[in-house]
């Protein structure tokens, strides 16, 4: 089994890096979500009380935020796991395909619900 | 003590499939070396078991094995140092690599990764009349890289290897760290080149599987990550 | 299968490596080894490598070459060592420039500490000579050359045991090896040979020897005809790990160690007043067994003795800055930390000072005129150029792989280019087969161990620091009935591939073969002298025995021994006092 | 497939652990945040379809889900600051410490939302 070098660079050093960096992002995003969704006294789960705090822009772009680097951090993560594996070429490609439309496709789905209000 | 040694063999010239076979030892101490137990093996009940060993202590990298689940030289750990259940003591060959007979492998893979980050120095410059000058600090920098002994421990105990064996892996990585930071070698971007790639630093998860089975006690990721941030640097 | 090369060299250990790296990539080389390159003993050395350097403090090549000789109680040939030590900056140098990472002074360059034996302006004071990359020398020695192999393409067959030497009618032609992997019989036909196989410390019970290190090249010159030169100076180390025989390096001694008795006491003062703890090995292994045998020696729970190695007042920092390794293999195997308490030692079997005959260009000497063999070369522990004489200071042997395997390779490479591949006979491979088929066919009555077990303690009870002819005799005896009974051992593993049990089976051949040689002429010789050490005969004996003792293989059952003078040039034998 | 195998005997150290454990609990917030983002879709279709839904997350067996989900959050971010320390700074030294620590300090906080969560102090 002589070893050959397939793997090339790629963009390796920077989604890497950018894993790093939207999870830091997010670390905060998260924290911010928590405390303003669920554990806030005003906040609640009913249609109205979503309604009024969508009309504040800095927490519809929380929001955004967190769908958008979510999604890329999500999406980014499960392909990194992917890549570990030695898998043929077709069959990375299927799987990297599906990765990005369903990020693209869930991406637009959840910016669509924000942008409704 | 008595102790019953449970070790992995295979002969491909006879077995279809590994199998496990038991030995028991009487008269063990508990400050004899694992590489002991298996000589008396060898010497007193069969000679047929096979396994790489020389130095006998710890400094040539002949004899790593899987012990009790870890990876581990057989000549660095005593008896003492396992937590031993039921006085069985289970000894296998390193995972990932290509099994060749009982405790040996083929390490011609290991070694390969080895040779691809270039494991020599690449200076511009002819050599000056005398030494290079470089500090103590520099040259310590470089110490614990090139305690590695080549044993292959740290490689086969890390996921990553084995769910691709095109992995580089930590042992490779160690070595590329030992020039790139060498303030005599001027080959850093060559070197990165070959290790800042999809099979290369990006599947170290920094699992640690790799430190805590290196016998030189080697702080590999650390290393690890002074060159994913090296591979970084040029990107941003 | 039959393999062409224009060279091919056997052992991958410092000698062998430095020696391939000079055959330019136009010559075909081939390197066998039977533990792959980076598994080689030389790997193993802790201390150090010598050069007078003067980085540290005045030096020069003349104290050195000095230092050598009386290391070697004026048994070394003075021509060779001369070559060395001049040469010696320049190997170190280079090394440097190859990208070994050395330990540094304060302004930059190659750090150097003290080591028994080497002292400044001939025998005043300890100098600091040796560099070194903290108690790893060996190890990153190895790693460099094998980088620079790496380099330069070189091509290495790993996991070889060559079995034979091809000679015939005085001519080397090639060697005979098992594929270790396949157990398949390789004939390597080239235009030289070079030997580089390192020493035979298991011959011995306690040693800090590989298990690699069975002698195999010494035997297999010896079987083939060639003689071997000083087979009786074998160094012992005097400071091995209790028991296991683990070295602990000189360099704790260099770093300011000290060795202590029961009573606490820092007896080499006693035994050499000058330079103490640091006086070349020979007399401290002696001064450590003297003090064992007068009761002076720490008991341990099993009855058995050992002395102290005090490293306790040289600071944690220090320790773990400059003899990690060493304080690590004390505290593994025998659980004392070197910070707080002595490290239990005894002298342990360590260097093999005689070998094949070589000129000071690796080429082998068949006779007692200087007569080469063409096509056959020696270098590194397997080699007497003669440079260590009598006993080798410590630090001097790496520095000898370096020089003299690097020698070596310069001049193959100039022998290959007119000499052509000398014919290859038919029979080649008869003696490796049927020694093979002897072992495979024995039914396993007699076993390799018990063999091997009793020709090691023979060698360590009859043969070791203190020698006298009587019990010594009575050795030989036990080594040539050993002999007997190891041609009916057998084994138990048939297969062909990796097949280690026949393998440590054939390592036992040399092992016992090269245990005569070193029997035999410490009996002829009738002095002390450096490593050899007669209670008998207790002084040097400069009328009589100032001169090599070569021992060649005959058929009847007593080798013949014949003398080569000493070459002497610029330092007269004088009384070896520290 | 006998890297299986290996996986699930090979003794695992707090580093191997952390790591499974932050695969585990990426891949499923990443399964999570696709749901998420399904289910509130049902804002777009109005208060009624919106409001109904809500109830079915006030039971009991999604409010256990929830805080399960909060385990999942704490390690995989808490981890994730760590292994970006790992990385990025000098945390390959204090690895452990910092798993150790982190751990403890999920466990509290965990502990602290399950009291939120079911005493309905907050929503
Ligand atoms: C523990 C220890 C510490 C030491 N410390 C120092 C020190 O600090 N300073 C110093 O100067 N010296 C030191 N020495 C001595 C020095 O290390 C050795 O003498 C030297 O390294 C020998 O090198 P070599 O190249 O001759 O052989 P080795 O390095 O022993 O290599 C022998 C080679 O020959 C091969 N070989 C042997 N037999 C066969 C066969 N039958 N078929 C195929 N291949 C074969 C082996 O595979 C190996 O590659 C030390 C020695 C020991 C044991
Ligand atoms: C809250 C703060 C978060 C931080 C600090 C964080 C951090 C990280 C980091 C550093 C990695 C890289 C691990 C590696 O390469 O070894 C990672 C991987 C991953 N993350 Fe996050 N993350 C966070 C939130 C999330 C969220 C919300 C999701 C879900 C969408 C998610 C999904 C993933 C996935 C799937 C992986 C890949 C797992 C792996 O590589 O083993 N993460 N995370
Ligand atoms: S880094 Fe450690 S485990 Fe890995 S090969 Fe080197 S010595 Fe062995
Ligand atoms: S085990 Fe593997 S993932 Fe990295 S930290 Fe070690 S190389
Ligand atoms: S035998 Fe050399 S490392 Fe274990």
């Amino acid at each position: 089994m002589a070893y050959k070098q397939v793997s090339s660079r790629s963009g390796g050093a920077l989604s890497w890096f950018l894993q790093r960096v939207t999870g830091i992002v997010l670390l905060f995003v998260m924290i911010g979500h928590y405390i303003l969704m669920h554990y806030n006294i005003d906040s609640g789960h009913t249609y109205d009380a979503v309604l009024s705090r969508m009309q504040n822009p800095f927490y519809k772009g929380l929001q955004m935020t967190f769908v958008v680097l979510g999604i890329y951090h999500g999406v980014n993560g499960t392909w990194s796991v992917v890549r570990d594996f030695d898998l043929n070429k077709s069959v990375s490609w299927t799987i990297y395909a599906l990765l990005v439309i369903s990020g693209v496709v869930f991406g637009l789905v959840g910016i669509t619900t924000l942008m409704s209000f | 003590m008595e102790l019953t040694v449970r070790i992995q063999r295979y002969d491909p010239e006879k077995d279809s499939a590994p199998h496990f076979e038991n030995y028991k030892l009487e008269n063990v101490n508990k400050t004899d070396r694992i590489l002991d137990l298996l000589n008396r093996i060898k010497w007193e009940i069969d000679g047929g078991l096979t396994y790489r060993r020389s130095c006998t202590h710890g400094i040539c990298g002949s004899d790593a094995v899987k012990i009790n689940g870890r990876n581990r030289l057989a000549c660095s750990v005593l008896v003492q140092d396992l937590k031993i259940s039921k006085s069985t003591i289970q000894i296998e060959p390193i995972p990932a690599l290509p099994l060749e007979k009982d405790l040996l492998v083929d390490m011609s893979s290991f070694f390969e990764k080895y040779e691809i980050v270039k494991p020599y120095l690449i200076p511009k410059d002819a050599p000056p009349e005398r030494e290079r000058y470089q500090t103590n600090e520099d040259a310590e920098l470089l110490f614990e890289s090139a305690k590695c002994i080549q044993c292959g421990s740290c490689s086969t105990s890390c996921p990553s290897l084995w769910v691709n064996e095109n992995y580089i892996g930590p042992a490779a990585f160690l070595k590329a760290y030992r020039f790139i930071f060498d303030t005599r070698d001027d080959a850093t971007a060559e070197r990165l080149d070959l290790i800042d790639t999809t099979d290369g630093l990006w599947r170290c998860h920094t699992i640690f599987n790799c430190v805590e089975a290196c016998p030189k006690e080697i702080d590999i990721t650390w290393h690890i990550s002074q060159l994913k941030k090296a591979a970084l640097r040029r990107e941003i | 299968m039959i393999h062409k090369y224009d060279v091919v060299i056997v052992g991958a250990g410092g000698a062998g490596l430095q020696a391939a790296i000079e055959i330019p990539t136009e010559s075909s080389c081939a390197v066998l080894t039977k533990v792959f390159p980076t598994r080689s003993h030389t790997g193993t050395a802790q201390g150090g490598v010598s050069a007078a350097l003067g980085n540290e403090e005045e030096d020069s090549w003349e104290w050195h070459a000095f230092d050598t000789v009386k290391g070697g109680d004026y048994l070394g040939d003075q021509d060779a060592i001369e070559t060395m030590c001049k040469d010696a900056i320049r190997a170190i140098i280079e090394l440097e420039h190859m990208g070994m990472p050395f330990n540094r002074t304060p302004e930059g360059k190659i750090a150097q500490r003290m080591f028994g034996g080497h002292t400044a302006n001939f025998g005043k004071k300890p100098v600091r000579r040796a560099c070194y990359s903290a108690d790893r020398t060996g190890h990153v020695m190895l790693q460099t050359l094998y980088e620079q192999c790496i380099k330069n393409d070189v091509t290495f067959f790993s996991e070889f045991h060559v079995m034979d030497l091809i000679i015939r009618d005085g001519v080397c032609r090639g060697l005979v090896a098992i594929e270790i992997k396949t157990g398949e019989i390789h004939i390597f036909h080239a235009k030289a040979v070079m030997f580089a196989t390192g020493g035979y410390g298991r011959v011995f019970q306690i040693t800090s020897n590989a298990m690699a290190g069975t002698g195999d090249g010494f035997e297999m010159a010896y079987r083939n005809g060639v003689p071997l030169e000083d087979m009786e100076f074998v160094q012992f180390h005097p400071t091995g790990l209790w028991k296991l025989g683990i070295l602990v390096s000189e360099a704790a001694r260099g770093e300011g160690g000290i060795l202590r008795n029961k009573d606490g006491e820092r007896f080499m003062e006693r035994y050499a007043p000058s330079i103490k703890d640091l006086a070349p090995r020979d007399m401290v292994s002696r001064a450590i067994f003297t003090e064992i045998k007068e009761g002076r020696g720490i008991e341990a729970p099993d009855g058995s003795f050992y002395v102290g190695l005090d490293l306790t007042h040289l600071g944690k920092e220090l320790i773990e800055e400059k003899l990690p390794e060493i304080t690590g293999f004390a505290k593994t195997y025998l659980g004392v930390d070197a910070n707080e308490e002595w490290i239990p030692v005894q002298p342990t079997t360590h260097y093999a000072m005689g070998g094949i005959p070589t000129t000071i260009d690796a080429e082998v000497i068949v006779d007692e005129n200087n007569t080469t063999m063409p096509g056959f070369y020696a270098a590194g522990e397997c080699a007497c150029v003669s440079v260590h004489g009598a006993n080798r200071l410590g630090t001097n042997s790496l520095l000898d792989i370096l020089v003299f395997g690097r020698r070596g390779g310069k001049k193959i490479a100039k022998f290959i280019v007119n000499a052509d591949y000398p014919e290859l006979p038919d029979d080649a491979s008869a003696w490796t087969h049927e020694t093979i088929e002897r072992i495979r066919n024995n039914d396993n009555n007699v076993k390799m161990i018990d063999v091997r077990s009793k020709m090691q303690k023979t060698m360590m009870d009859t043969c070791s620091v203190f020698r006298v002819e009587n019990t010594m005799k009575e050795g030989l005896q036990k080594i040539k009935e050993l002999q007997e009974k190891y041609l009916l051992v057998g084994i138990d593993d048939k297969s062909k591939g990796f097949n280690t049990d026949l393998l440590e089976v054939a390592e036992l051949g040399s092992l016992l073969n090269t245990a005569e040689t070193i029997i035999t002429c410490a009996i002829n010789r009738k002095e002390s002298r450096g490593a050899h050490s007669r209670d008998d005969y207790p002084k040097r004996d400069d009328t009589d025995w100032l001169k090599h003792s070569l021992i060649f293989a005959t058929t009847g059952s007593t080798p013949d021994i014949r003398y080569k003078p000493v070459i002497i040039k610029q330092f007269e034998p004088k009384e070896r006092v520290y | 497939m006998s890297w299986i195998k290996t996986l699930l005997t090979y003794e695992k150290a707090p580093g191997a652990w952390s790591w499974g454990l932050h695969r585990i609990t990426g891949l499923g917030l990443m399964f999570y945040l696709y749901l998420h983002i399904f289910a509130l879709t049902a804002l777009q279709e109005g208060p009624e379809a919106f409001n109904a839904e809500m109830e079915l997350f006030k039971s009991p067996v999604f409010m256990l889900l929830e805080w399960a989900l909060f385990g999942l959050v704490l390690f995989h971010s808490f981890n994730g600051f760590r292994i970006v320390l790992i990385d990025l700074a000098q945390g390959a030294k204090y690895h452990k410490k910092m798993l150790y620590w982190l751990t403890g300090i999920s466990i509290a906080l965990f502990a602290g939302m399950g009291y939120v969560i079911f005493s309905g102090v907050f929503h």
